[in-house]
């Protein structure tokens, strides 16, 4: 089984990497969100491949969640928030896109290079399955770290941790994964409500300044 | 697991629980906050009676060895004070109108899940519990520390969560990662996650994956450390939150997420090619214990002085973690016991200070050795011995570290030293503004038990003039264990 | 002892007679000071009211430890009775009991003239001191003792010789010598209503008998350097313990006359240069401490090649 | 024996609590303080009995670091250290019965106080490095706290911090020294220690960071700035306690290591030693001379006295590296007994100082003047006690530093030119800071005691109550006593030479009319019995005489003063015009001092100010750059306190890569 299901796995983790790397590119918070749905759809194809060749029926249920919480519900919640709250359309960035596509080009090598150290008594598909659950977990923060925009940092989050459920299902034989991935969900859900229900759109990042140093620790 | 729900284990475990269970659900604010002192109760003679009670063989999820059980009493034990605190303190807060009766019902159920969450991973033998239970103890402290719901508070609690949960994610990557070397050795499933089975096959893991995962996993439960430079939101979810918070927070949180991290040392240190943990540890360390040293100066909120010093705290147990060694490890190991133990009295104490004084404003505070003798001395006894001064046990844990370190690495024991000395005159600074000068600004009448704090300072004066020989030898057991 | 207490006034008496002689006056007579101070003694003590027990005792301490530190000098032979009772340095720290004394009586009467020179005194004092006491090692070094008759009979055995060092030391003392003596250039014994005027002005506030003493002292004084610079520098013709009585008898002829030329060179010396300002003092002083100390250095390294 | 000093010390300790839980009020002050009087006699005897011939004593006890335990030893300098501390301590607390009674906050004097007796005590008796360490820094601790004594001034908090500060920097000093000496397996009793050899290197660092944990609490420059800040600020018979006996605890942990446990060192660590000593002691007077707060001179002067023991332990060192041992041991004497002649005469002073606080209010020279008609007893010890500090025969202070000088005058034969040449320049300076602590104390009495009143303050002053008198004349007869019959004391300081040098003076009790006799008769000898008899005799006969064959008649009249008397008590001479030759002739370059004359031109009315300028060079380059280097670095770094998340999440990134490429460089 090993030739054809790997190929497929690697074909998915690697597509993973690349719809990451589309996030980064995007500058556009609505495309943003549907590129992040398709994302999870992409998370959840993996994971169920996995459980697939893994013969674990409880990955189906962490793709499963993947699916239907990511690539529908939080994207969902995300547009009525974006509209609610009346949230720039453009994402700002810190740095310009093509340098941050530079910085993740460099931590996909470093990822690379890091899973290429270990020696080769692990297993082929997990060693592979983790260099790209790697790049994808670093791309995820430095989404979160070159965007300002509330929205798009928890964005960056989710992808983060898309990469995580992508490390533990391809981590053969993994107990909690299904339990792991809820309580991600439940750490998302959190933080989704925390947007809309506390408006901490702006003492999210600095948009203004001055407005801020009056809530920030000391300032009073 | 082997034990009936007699078992102290289980009702370390189960009174929190069920505790949190209940009050969610009972209604008014004495009861719950008896409710809470009597659960916290429960929870502490249960593990102070693991020392008696044969102790249950390992299974799949618990474990109770040397290690964590110096970890559980002193939590079950500060969770008990710090329950006595609060009832006091929560019930200022809501004369003084600055909390709801909704908000209390809320916070004690919070404060046990809080404290189920940390007996759980400190006696979880399985690192994906372990993982879990941090995480559930850190999402109650969160939403502790918005307790207020002032904007300075939701400010806190979300960059608290926001770090934290970026921490968490790192740390379950680092979970996966070992879960991912030990899998070819140990087999599929479960016995790739326990502790007792990883430390048993760490030799023949593979020791770049265990590199890779250790430096996750530091810097994922570093973050709750409070390390530098992961450290960004400690000072403000101490200051923010509700002062029973803080202690715990400081005292118990922190404690956990560095046995954690302890664990993973001594996972690493059992595979001898892999990275040395140890100069990691030494390095944040040293740099966690010099930043928060040179912060304490700029401090201007009472409890954000002291959750700086925690930061430094926490740095030099890592830095004598980091070193190893049995004379080190001791001192780390007490160090930590002393600093739980100080910086939740001072804590204290500082809790009635902000309610006597209406503000947390350091200038705004003087003289309370004139106008509140007994707590003023009590607060100054405490900041004495967080910044090292003897006869407290703080000093003998300082006194094993940089003389240990001094005859081993001369350059590191200078860091350190310049360190201790930059903190010290702060915190010093600090204390001379506050209890001693003429007494200012309004004097609140505080019905409140002053009990915990003197208790925990005539524990730590005891601990640093005479250690009992059971608790030495129990220590240097585990000293011995870290390696 | 008695001794010199009796001649002490006379060298005061012949300096002043050297002085008048070569500014062209014929001046008092040598004896003119026995007769002041019997003068002195005869009157009344005038006290200011302010004055306190310690104003009244100082004259005799003064009187008493200069007199102990003189009795301590050999004049003309060695090993005297009590000459173990005290070596060189604390010879000078009875002088130095003396100067703290009088300057705090100095002080005592609440006057702007008494503090004026109870501290001028002092800070000649605080840098003379030193001098004499680098002064003393180099002597001591060469002698290998700080006990005076131990260190005049030293310096008289032919092997000794002429030293750099032991010029130095001569010169250093000397300055030491006029500055505690309160002479010129450091300080003028002549005047009175002065503003630079040291020594006098601290014993301003007294009148008779008191001042007969602090007179008597002062003389002492001089005697006092006069003689340790003859013992040390010039021991010639000093007996030595064991020596008979024609040999004492030439040793005190001989003392007399050194006694009698050190006045003379005095009064020369006086009326040859001028009184320096008070603050040129410790310049002129520091030059002695800096002898003192080459003098001690110079030893070292001709011992050490 | 040593249980007995150990039970003391814990009685002292108790009595504290027990203050602590009494209140600690006026109620009970003078209780405690006689009870703390009465507990000094246990350390006392202890010592005496050891000096006296009886063997070292250990005692274990199990407290302390624990697989060490807590280790307890009575040898000879540990006696000759505990009788030091036992007399000073019973002075200041008969002293304390008295001065307490004016006590503005007895609660915060009488608690702190027995303790801080008890924890020198035990610095003393420690025989392990934690030990120590622990009963040296509650010393500083409790010490600390007296000082707060008067907690709302401004300038005594301000005191306290720095010296506070400074002793926790000493202590870290120490902390180091310990650890190099005990190693890196923890050997941390003293007996390990001693037996354990060590390469020069090693030994010297040991010794640098002694000089400076111990330097620092003993007031050597530059360590010294907290001390004429802290000791004054604190009641005056702590003041006399941390200057006279606190100082001499931390003489003693310098000896401790430097004689006994570090082992042998090399000769040329003790020239610095020495220079250091006799600048501090220059340094320290000529502050002195400058000081118009009689407490803060007394400070000072202390801090002269500590360079003077400090620069004869540098000879001792000097000579004993050498092998030397016999003059060795007479630098050492004079070390010893001038630290214990310190002691008696600097609580005698800072307990006048402390009379004349009580009496007038007032410690500015400025605002007294002529105590002498008003405090008559007090004047006469505090007499006593100028003149001893002054070094004037025949006082003890003199005694001290004769011997000192004896042993300068034998550097010849030390081998290396080096010492030669410094030891006779040190000698120098210590003769300048001997003169000038005679001008100094001559200020202090002139202008404080002798006089005119300069406040109303003072011309009502009232001699103080019984109890500050018996304390003050037990240490003035002490001075006169070790003064005038010194040899008993080398006797008995003889033992702890002996262990130290493993040589001793010759015994001095057995010499015709208790001469001292240091090296050899014909050498040098000093009998201030017969000085002393012959100054009595010849200033009585002098008196006689006069009043026999001269006139008796006496009259009082209006002061002369060259025909200028001004009534006004003003135009005294006063403090700072007393020290203007000096401060002209020796502070224009040492502390910077300048003078601006401020002359109006005739016609105006406006006065004429004269304005005296002082820089502290140590201070202010020293330690105001340190102080502003933290509060630089401080504000620096806090910028990072106000960043946004993303920031702090980009710093997590940043140490996560950073750590990722080192795994991968690691490979």
């Amino acid at each position: 089984m090993s030739g054809i299901a790997f190929d497929i796995a690697h074909l998915l983790a690697g597509g993973l990497v690349l719809v990451s790397f589309m996030m980064i590119y995007q500058d556009r918070l609505y495309a943003l969100l549907n590129v992040f749905a398709l994302h999870a759809v992409v998370l959840a194809a993996a994971v169920a491949w996995q459980a697939h060749i893994q013969a674990a029926e409880h990955l189906y249920l962490t793709a499963a969640i993947a699916l239907v919480f990511k690539a529908i519900v939080i994207p969902g919640a995300l547009h009525r928030i974006i509209r609610r709250l009346g949230i720039h359309r453009t994402v700002e960035q810190v740095v310009g896109s093509g340098l941050t596509m530079l910085a993740g080009m460099g931590l996909v090598a470093l990822s690379v290079v890091l899973m290429l150290g270990i020696t080769a008594n692990s297993d082929a598909i997990a060693r592979e399955d983790l260099a790209f659950a790697l790049s994808v977990v670093l791309l995820g923060l430095l989404m979160m770290v070159t965007r300002r925009n509330a929205v798009s940092q928890v964005v960056g989050f989710m992808s983060l941790e898309n990469g995580l459920i992508l490390a533990a299902a391809g981590a053969r034989g993994m107990p909690l994964v299904v339990e792991i991935s809820v309580a991600f969900s439940v750490l998302i859900a959190f933080i989704v409500i925390g947007i809309f229900l506390f408006r901490i759109r702006e003492r999210f990042d600095t948009v203004d300044v001055v407005a801020l140093d009056n809530f920030r620790g000391e300032r009073r | 697991m082997t034990g009936t729900l007699f078992h102290p284990l289980a009702v370390i475990l189960l009174t929190p629980a069920v505790a949190a269970a209940l009050l969610a659900i009972l209604p008014g604010y004495r009861l719950t906050a008896r409710l809470n002192v009597l659960a916290s109760a429960l929870a502490f003679l249960a593990a102070a009676s693991l020392f008696v009670v044969s102790r249950p063989a390992p299974g799949n999820y618990l474990l109770v060895d040397d290690l964590n059980i110096v970890f559980v009493v002193l939590n079950t034990f500060v969770g008990l004070t710090a329950a006595i605190f609060s009832a006091s303190y929560i019930g200022h807060e809501i004369d003084s109108g600055h909390l709801k009766a909704a908000h209390v019902h809320f916070y004690h159920a919070m404060y046990q899940l809080m404290m189920f969450g940390m007996n759980l991973a400190l006696v979880s033998n399985n690192i994906g519990l372990m993982w879990v239970a941090i995480e559930l103890a850190t999402l109650t402290t969160v939403l502790m520390v918005g307790l207020y719901r002032t904007h300075e508070a939701l400010e806190a609690a979300w960059k608290y969560f926001i770090l934290g949960s970026v921490g968490i994610a790192l740390a379950l990557f680092g979970t996966i990662l070992v879960y991912v070397a030990a899998q070819p050795v140990l087999g599929d499933g479960t016995p790739s996650m326990i502790w007792t089975g990883l430390m048993a096959g760490a030799a023949s893991f593979d020791p770049a994956m265990l590199n890779l995962a250790f430096v996750f996993l530091l810097l994922g439960y570093g973050t709750k450390v409070g390390l530098v430079p992961l450290h960004a939101w400690l000072p403000d979810a101490h200051a923010e939150g509700p002062t029973p918070i803080s202690a715990v927070l400081s005292g118990l949180l922190l404690n956990v997420a560095l046995y954690a991290v302890l664990r993973f040392k001594m996972l690493m240190a059992a595979q001898p090619d892999a990275l040395a943990p140890g100069p990691l540890m030494v390095g944040m360390g040293l740099l966690s214990l010099v930043f928060a040293a040179f912060m304490l100066y700029a401090r201007r909120d009472i409890k954000r002085l002291f959750a700086y010093s925690s930061i430094e705290h926490m740095g030099i147990i890592t830095f004598a973690f980091g070193m190893g060694g049995p004379v080190a490890n001791f001192a780390g190991l007490l160090h930590m016991v002393m600093h739980s133990l100080t910086k939740s009295a001072i804590f204290f104490g500082v809790g009635h200070v902000a309610q006597i004084r209406g503000t947390q404003r350091i200038d705004a505070i003087r003289g309370l050795t004139q106008s509140h003798p007994v707590l003023g001395w009590g607060l100054a006894l405490a900041v004495l011995a967080i910044a090292g001064m003897p006869p407290f046990g703080v000093f003998m844990s300082e006194f094993l570290v940089v003389t240990t370190s001094f005859a081993r690495t001369p350059v590191l024991a200078g860091i350190l030293i310049l360190g201790l000395l930059v903190a010290f005159g702060a915190l010093l600074l600090r204390l001379t503004g506050l209890v001693f000068g003429e007494p200012e600004g309004p004097a609140v009448p505080i019905r409140a038990s002053l009990v915990p704090l003197y208790l925990h300072m005539g524990l730590v004066v005891i601990a640093g003039l005479y250690l009992p020989p059971a608790i030495v030898t129990w220590f240097q057991t585990v000293a011995r264990l870290l390696g | 002892m008695l001794l010199v207490v009796a001649l002490a006034p006379g060298l005061i008496g012949l300096v002043r007679k050297v002085k008048a002689r070569l500014t062209r006056r014929r001046g008092a007579p040598i004896l003119q000071p026995y007769r002041d101070i019997a003068r002195l003694m005869r009157k009344e003590a005038v006290l200011a009211e302010n004055a306190s027990w310690l104003f009244r005792a100082t004259p005799y301490l003064v009187f008493a430890a200069t007199w102990v530190a003189a009795a301590l000098v050999p004049t003309f032979a060695t090993g005297l009775q009590f000459s173990w009772t005290a070596d060189l340095i604390a010879i000078v720290a009875l002088l130095g009991s003396a100067r703290f004394f009088l300057a705090l009586a100095g002080m005592d009467i609440g006057t702007s003239f008494g503090g004026l020179g109870a501290s001028r005194e002092m800070m000649i004092a605080s840098v003379a001191e030193p001098a004499m006491l680098l002064t003393v090692f180099s002597i001591a070094l060469v002698a290998g003792s700080t006990q005076l008759s131990t260190v005049a009979q030293v310096m008289a055995m032919p092997e000794v010789g002429l030293r750099v060092s032991l010029g130095m030391a001569l010169v250093a003392l000397v300055i030491v010598a006029i500055a505690e003596n309160a002479r010129i250039p450091v300080d003028n014994p002549a005047t009175h209503l002065e503003l630079t005027m040291v020594h006098e002005a601290m014993v301003l506030e007294y009148s008779g008998r008191h001042l007969a003493m602090i007179e008597i002292a002062a003389a002492l004084k001089l005697l006092l350097y006069v003689s340790l610079i003859a013992c040390i520098f010039w021991p010639w013709g000093t007996a030595r313990e064991e020596a008979g009585v024609g040999a004492m008898a030439f040793g005190a002829l001989a003392y007399l006359a050194k006694v009698a030329t050190a006045g003379v060179a005095l009064g020369v010396l006086e009326t040859a240069i001028a009184k320096m300002r008070v603050f040129r003092v410790p310049d002129f002083l520091g030059a002695a401490l800096m002898l003192g100390l080459l003098g001690t250095l110079l030893l070292f390294v001709s011992r050490s090649l | 024996m040593v249980e007995l000093a150990a039970l003391s010390a814990l009685s002292l300790v108790m009595l504290s609590l027990g203050a602590v839980a009494w209140g600690g009020g006026a109620r009970i002050s003078g209780l405690v303080y006689g009870l703390s009087a009465l507990a000094c006699l246990g350390p006392g005897a202890a010592g005496i009995a050891i000096l006296g011939g009886v063997p070292p004593q250990m005692l274990t006890l199990p407290v302390g670091l624990p697989w060490i335990g807590a280790h307890l030893r009575l040898d000879a300098l540990s006696a000759v250290f505990l009788i030091l501390i036992a007399i000073g301590g019973a002075a200041a607390s008969v002293y304390a019965i008295g001065y307490g009674r004016h006590e503005s906050a007895p609660e915060r004097v009488v608690p702190f106080f027995p303790a801080f007796i008890g924890a020198m005590t035990l610095v003393v008796l420690a025989d392990d490095a934690f030990s120590f360490l622990v009963c040296w820094e509650v010393m500083s601790l409790l010490s600390w706290a007296l000082v707060l004594a008067h907690h709302r001034a401004p300038e005594v908090r301000s005191a306290a911090y720095l010296y506070l500060v400074m002793a926790a920097f000493g202590t870290m000093a120490l902390l180091l020294a310990f650890g190099l000496l005990a190693g890196g397996n923890g050997a941390y009793a003293f007996s390990a220690i001693r037996t354990a050899s060590r390469p020069d290197s090693v030994a010297v660092a040991v010794l640098a960071l002694v000089l400076v944990g111990a330097g620092s609490k003993a007031g050597l420059a530059p360590l010294h700035v907290w001390l004429p800040q802290a000791h004054p600020a604190a009641p005056s018979h702590v003041s006399a306690l941390m200057s006279g006996v606190m100082t001499k605890v931390a003489v003693y942990a310098f000896i401790r290591v430097a004689f006994d446990l570090v082992g042998p060192l090399p000769w040329w660590i003790s020239p610095a030693l020495l220079m250091l000593g006799a600048s501090t002691a220059v340094l320290g007077i000529l502050n002195a001379m400058m000081a118009d707060d009689m407490k803060r001179l007394l400070a000072y002067s202390t801090i002269e006295n500590i360079g003077v023991i400090f620069a004869a332990l540098g000879l001792a060192l000097a000579f004993r590296a050498n092998g030397m041992t016999a003059p060795a041991a007479l630098a050492l004497t004079a070390a010893l007994f001038h630290a214990f002649n310190h002691m008696t005469f600097k609580s005698l002073l800072f307990m006048g100082a402390g009379a004349v606080l009580t009496a007038t209010g007032r410690r500015d020279l400025d605002g007294l003047g002529g105590l002498i008609h008003r405090m008559p007893v007090t004047s006469v010890l505090t007499l006593i006690g100028v003149t001893a500090i002054s070094a004037l025969p025949p006082l003890n202070g003199f005694a001290s530093e004769w011997l000192l000088f004896q042993s300068i005058l034998l550097s010849p034969g030390l081998p290396q030119l080096g010492l030669q040449i410094i030891v006779p320049a040190a000698g120098g300076l210590l003769a300048l800071a001997a003169a000038l602590a005679a001008a100094a104390f001559v200020r202090l009495y002139g202008v404080g005691f002798l006089g005119r009143s300069r406040s109303d303050a003072a011309r009502d002053a009232r001699e103080v109550d019984r109890c500050m008198l018996v304390a003050m004349t037990g240490l003035g007869s002490l001075c006169v006593l070790a003064g005038i019959v010194p040899a008993f004391v080398l006797d008995a300081l003889a033992p702890a030479v002996d262990q130290l040098t493993a040589n001793r003076l010759p015994q001095q009790m057995a010499e015709p009319w208790l001469t001292l006799i240091p090296v050899a008769e014909a050498r040098s000898t000093y009998n201030p019995l017969l000085v002393f008899a012959f100054i009595a005799i010849a200033a009585s006969a002098s008196a006689l005489a006069m009043h026999r064959f001269g006139s008796r008649a006496l009259r009082r009249g209006p002061a002369w003063d060259c025909g200028f008397p001004e009534p006004s008590p003003a135009t005294q001479y006063g403090a700072a015009s007393f020290a203007q030759p000096i401060r002209r002739v020796l502070g224009s370059q040492i502390l910077r001092a300048s003078e601006t004359v401020d002359m109006p031109p005739p016609g105006d009315p406006r006065p004429a100010r004269h304005r005296v300028t002082m820089h502290d060079v140590i201070w202010e380059r020293l330690y105001l750059s340190v102080a502003r280097g933290v509060v630089y670095v401080s504000a620096r770094l806090n910028g990072l306190q106000f960043l946004t998340i993303r920031v702090y999440l980009s710093l997590v990134m940043g140490s996560l890569v950073g750590l990722l490429l080192a795994v991968a460089l690691w490979h």
